[in-house]
């Protein structure tokens, strides 16, 4: 039930979401995180952690499973190099009742992004530039503490 | 004992490899100690440890912080806060 | 940048999804209703108020624009007969951030489900009863005024 | 003046009809009275309309409470409380 894939290749959707509802569950909740067009940007690379990154998701994934009644909790996580418009993370859970549900998808989200080893380095103009940490990251991560 | 520090992002770069095997003396005990250690093994190595705020730490996969207990660990990896999702 | 449909086809998710990463998003939020198959339940009949329907569903998706910064908020509501496993509802916020996706994502499906005229009728071993409605759904829609 | 009334799942089987178009008298202003006037129209208006705490309205398809005005109105719908999602 829990699905935790850190990946170079496109997050496919369609399966993605086919395996969450095929845990016969009556709510499916999904965060998408796409880069964004808007600030400039022309290239994403995301660089991770391998083992411990996975870990850390796997980590992630069994808390929510442990503090939510789920049926499936998946997190996938690009990375490599990527441009704006594609898919960086999805996450999705999949319980018998909607609040489970939406409150585990964004528990899943907002910890991914302060627990998990992963590191963004934008392209603009051709200049490369490692991306610094939100405070409002760790806010968000915190008020499920 | 042999230890592997591994070095991700501006850490890595800095540095200029991503992961290296040593044997700190058995005074270095902390995570914290362990990057004084290797602040002495190269200036790329200083500079990418010069603000200690900047840097964070994993023990073993598991994240830690800088006063961690690094006795009895196979892999230390040192890098900035992690930027995900 | 509001798309709302009640339709007896099944609902395409795969569809959905692209149109709303497709307002340049950074962040979607989406949730989906689907028919349980693990309390007897042979099959389900939505009914619906033609014209106020989606009337309703409009008003919901306008109250989450004015209150996130959104740039899409899709409602896509099943009627008709249909059995376990098969998609009720689908709602998603696209949003250039998390915070505002996810809250708005739960908004449309709180709401909607005191909000708008839809009526479900169970079929179990043969025997059609309509379903009453919870109590649960008003607490939760409450929480939002 | 005509007012066409619309009913919904279980009040539109227990009524036998999904619409019908009335004319109430002048003193009937509110949904609450409406339905009061409809309930004379058969015994199935009768008993559909018999636990008025179970019914809900629209006017014009807007969600109201059974006291609010039907003045004006072109469309009542009465039903239910809703269970889409």
């Amino acid at each position: 039930m829990i699905r935790v894939a850190v990946q170079r290749e496109p997050i496919d959707l369609a399966a993605e979401i086919a395996a969450a509802e095929g845990e016969g569950a009556g709510a499916v909740a999904t965060f998408t995180g796409l880069v964004r067009a808007d600030d400039g940007v022309g290239m994403l690379e995301l660089e991770h952690y391998p083992g411990g990154t996975e870990a850390a998701l796997t980590r992630v994934a069994e808390a929510a499973a442990a503090r939510w009644s789920l049926l499936g909790a998946t997190i996938v996580h690009r990375v490599g190099p990527m441009t704006p418009g594609e898919r960086i993370v999805f996450v999705a859970a999949a319980a018998p009742h909607r609040g489970d549900a939406l409150a585990a998808c964004a528990y899943l989200i907002d910890r991914l992004k302060t627990d998990a080893p992963f590191w963004k380095r934008e392209t603009r103009g051709g200049e490369a530039q490692w991306v610094d940490a939100k405070d409002s990251d760790d806010a968000a991560a915190a008020k499920w503490d | 004992m042999a230890l592997t520090v591994l070095y991700f992002a501006w850490v890595r770069e800095a540095i200029g490899t991503g992961e290296e095997v040593v044997t700190p003396p058995a005074e270095v005990t902390t995570v914290a100690a362990l990057i004084g250690w290797l602040a002495n093994r190269s200036d790329a190595h200083a500079q990418a440890f010069a603000d200690r705020a900047k840097l964070r730490a994993a023990v073993d996969q598991g994240f830690v912080s800088l006063d961690a207990s690094i006795v009895g660990a196979r892999e230390v990896a040192i890098f900035p806060p992690v930027t995900g999702g």
